[in-house]
């Protein structure tokens, strides 16, 4: 009798086990790895203070050169010089293609200018 | 810059303005966005643009750029320090395979197929492929070159690798693409394709098809490595969402397969190097050489002209609207006509078709007619090449017929690379065609540096 | 034909030859194969072929060929009656989810890439998206004409279309392709590729993308009904196996997606009609239409010329080696400026592009040496052409300006399609970039009636 | 102890009806459909008597004339009247492309020839 009822006992356990195994299939929730890659930390940049007013300061209107935009950039100077005359807008060309950096133009606002419209895009 | 600036972008780009200005860290960067497109615009049209409202803000363009930079800053426009990104757990939420496949394709970390979804014990597998460690760091990868860079681990890679529907015997090969750091969804107006080509013994280890059909949808190891490329570029590279992180415009179907197969090397005849070889790479190793294009013409035209004859006639041509880049992929049978007539290697056939198809007076001046324009008007150097005559080649340099160094780093992703001719044999003799389009070679990646 | 005969095939088409004849109702047909390819081949490469062995058998070429015409016949080559063809079980035999992947794979039941499983309960529930039968036929399809036309049923293609990984709101779409009839895998030695257009408001109850990159890898929609349409091609349409159903030498790398995409048709500029309506198809209705071609060009080409005009000289060169069949597809913002130029509808674009693309006399020549030689000793029509000029165009009919009447049967697959110009939008205007190629038109379906 | 035992006896027969259950989750076999479609009956066409000799016989060498085969036809014709000189060998074109019928050249053939040769492909 004592083996019996170890058997019983033995094959209560192992349906324990089972039934266990088989409310996690019954789930069927699987784990699977994130597909995606590491992303850089980002540095906040502070945005330069503005001016109380643009009269009498000079701003750059910086052609990135996508092609075809000339008679844009144009009509954004006149528009503006038209609508704020206080103010001296100047227009120029960033050099290269939209692609490269041009640090000397960068310092040549940053030194003569109070501010800059960058184009982008076309 | 250190000064007040405002950015001006068409309301096209609105997205990728948005999310630029977060990832350069600058949140709070002031944009004014004009109607689109501002390309080709007439001075009268950008008038009207100009006298509108911001389309995105519904604000008067021009107070809206003034106010951009006069305006006080927010508080939070001040700010230095480190912005938090998105937390990377190396598991996803326990979910059903049903859900998951379907929440793959909602976040697009698929090409709009199913994958396989990438358990533990599937990556696990995968990374026998390989003897590096699963945490070592493969590359960088970014959509074009203002984009920030992902990083990538071998595990990472060997997910996608999973996904895509691989063998751990193509991981070698797919961590060569990754190490290449080259996406395959270049992030650019126009709509970028790509090319993997695998040369060495490798493509027979793993059966990949350079046979009958070996560009098309017939072999699971060019399937399944040309779409890895597509995963890695949008899950590991950043790449491919579009409107912030892919911007071509229509898209480009090359995409989906990216042109991925191996060179059909034993049928090239003797004297014509295999491509790998042409690179600087011995020809027992094996290597994927990368090309990048827009376009793809697979021509069945008879002609009883000679076949270097018939692909000088059609180059001439593609080029007079193209880049100036080209690879010619031809039928084994194709390249031994050229070697019977004449032609001892690749080498000597692409300096042919390069010299030969340079653009004739009548052909350049019917495809810039602006530039006919001013010619006529004595604008030089005009007038002088269309005083060369109808038939004379009109002196535009169209090749830097330099090549970069082997291991020089790759030009960045959507930079128009200035190449020499490729000519690349694929396919199983069962016709004397050929294809060709603007492809050009970016760099070549060793892969049994990743067995 | 109720004589001896003797086929004659060159050894590239071997497993081609053996399997055609079986389906065709002899297996002991006798073929003998001449090394490949024969085209181009002089008489003195002929003559050496001829005085060789048979590449196959190893047999003398001519003996083998007088024996194959005089020899007894067995007396199985004498039977009649029916072959058996392998059963089709309704279910495969059970086996684990990654052996049955595997399966699909080695048996070419795929494009290479992993499949969902198509379990009895997931059909079911794609059997949802349609009120059709489960055993309704569908329609039947075969790789070209002279290959044998399989039949399968909503349930077949419902199988295939989860395969594909596609939702059951899709299936319409998917069953509207099959109904078609039309491959996407067309045999002939050339690489055909396929497009499939969707039009209707269907387009967006299922989320297809006709913005930022239509024609890639980035929407669940255009992607699995493109690839379904592979999937049924192969399983349903006995087509796809290299070298027997399927020849294009070195394959079309466009059959990966299957250039399957809707119209953005809500951006087309007042007066353009989308693709069915200009078959003859309402406006509310949902239709699909398919195309056939070869080649893709994506044109990121700038000019101070008018677009009409870039279209227009791009197309007369791409015309000088194409078939003379073009599909352009313009991004919507190039439609606008069309419009803008003067085009009020597609057709008058169209006609525009098939007026002024005609080969003027220097083009023609300079692609037609043979026809410029003749021209020359004066053989006609070539040496009247040759006097009308360099500027004059050359009279070569190119187009049959006939249309086909709407629900007249489609061309059968592989034939040369003769169809006016097709215009298509498509894109998410962030360039005013556009493609072309030399696709046409085959045929439309309505995909309501597979609601 | 009877309550026990049938409660045990309980245990046991879901411990049964699980484990069956687990075989098959551990087995992990799925079902799928076929997803291939009808293919056609084939009808066997019978061939045709041969000849026992080709003397006297007229063969006839039909061109399907796919594109730049010419020479390669007529060597063949040449190569066979050299080697068969009884043979009346006659080379003739079928119409319209390789994907064209031309049942008025069969019924020639079978009236005037006592056998073909087909060239096919390229």
């Amino acid at each position: 009798m004592k083996f019996v009822i170890r058997w019983l006992v033995g094959a209560f356990v192992i349906a324990s086990v089972v039934w266990a195994g088989m409310v996690a299939a019954a789930d069927g929730k699987i784990k699977v790895l994130n597909p995606r890659g590491i992303m850089p930390a980002i540095k906040q940049i502070p945005m330069a203070e503005r001016p109380d007013t643009l009269d009498g300061k000079t701003i750059y209107i910086v052609d990135t050169k996508f092609a075809n935009t000339k008679p844009f950039v144009n009509a954004l100077r006149d528009n503006l010089a038209a609508a704020y005359p206080k103010t001296n807008w100047v227009g120029v060309d960033k050099v290269g293609g939209y692609m490269q950096d041009d640090p000397n133009l960068w310092a040549e606002i940053k030194a003569k200018g109070h501010g800059a419209i960058v184009l982008l895009g076309h | 810059m250190g000064v007040p600036a405002v950015a001006m972008v068409t309301s096209a780009f609105d997205e990728l303005a948005t999310s630029t200005a977060f990832k350069k860290g600058m949140p709070g960067l002031r944009v004014s966005f004009t109607p689109h497109p501002i390309t080709g615009r007439t001075t009268e049209e950008s008038n009207e643009y100009l006298k509108g409202n911001d389309p995105v803000s519904g604000k008067p363009m021009l107070t809206e750029i003034v106010a951009g930079l006069q305006a006080k800053l927010a508080e939070q426009d001040k700010q230095a320090g480190e912005i938090k990104r998105e937390e990377r757990p190396r598991f996803l939420a326990e979910d059903t395979a049903d859900n998951l496949q379907q929440m793959f394709q909602d976040n697009m970390w698929t090409d709009g197929l199913p994958v396989i979804l990438p358990t533990e014990e599937k990556v696990k597998a995968m990374l026998k492929g390989t003897s590096h460690k699963a945490d070592e760091i493969v590359g960088e990868m970014r959509p074009s070159g203002p984009h920030e860079a992902w990083k990538y681990t071998v595990e990472m890679v060997a997910t996608n690798a999973v996904m895509a529907g691989a063998k751990p015997e193509y991981l070698p090969v797919i961590l060569a693409i990754a190490s290449t750091g080259q996406t395959s969804l270049v992030s650019s107006t126009s709509s970028f394709a790509r090319m993997a080509v695998i040369n060495g013994p490798i493509r027979d280890e793993i059966q990949m098809n350079s046979s009958i059909g070996a560009l098309g949808p017939f072999n699971q190891a060019n399937a399944a490595i040309g779409r890895a490329w597509t995963l890695v570029s949008k899950n590991l590279g950043g790449s491919g969402t579009p409107g912030s992180t892919y911007l071509g415009s229509t898209g480009n179907p090359l995409n989906y397969g990216n042109m991925t197969f191996p060179e059909a090397e034993e049928n090239l005849p003797e004297g014509w190097n295999p491509l790998h070889v042409q690179k600087g790479f011995k020809k027992e190793e094996n290597v994927v050489s990368i090309l990048s294009g827009w376009s793809f013409n697979t021509i069945a035209w008879f002609s009883p002209l000679p076949q270097q004859d018939v692909i000088k006639n059609w180059l001439t041509h593609f080029f007079s609207f193209g880049t100036g880049s080209a690879t010619i992929i031809v039928d084994p049978i194709v390249a031994v006509e050229l070697k019977n007539n004449g032609f001892a290697t690749k080498e000597q056939f692409a300096a042919y078709l390069m010299e030969k198809s340079a653009n004739p007076g009548w052909l350049y001046w019917s495809t810039h007619e602006e530039e006919y324009k001013k010619a006529k008007e004595g604008v030089e150097p005009f007038a002088s090449y269309l005083k060369l005559g109808e038939t004379a080649e009109v002196p535009v340099s169209r090749y830097v017929r330099r090549q970069p160094p082997p291991g020089a780093p790759a030009a960045p992703a959507g930079m128009p690379p200035r190449n020499p001719i490729e000519v690349i044999a694929v396919g199983g003799g069962t016709n004397t065609y050929w294809s060709g389009g603007d492809f050009s070679y970016v760099s070549g990646a060793s892969i049994d540096k990743w067995k």
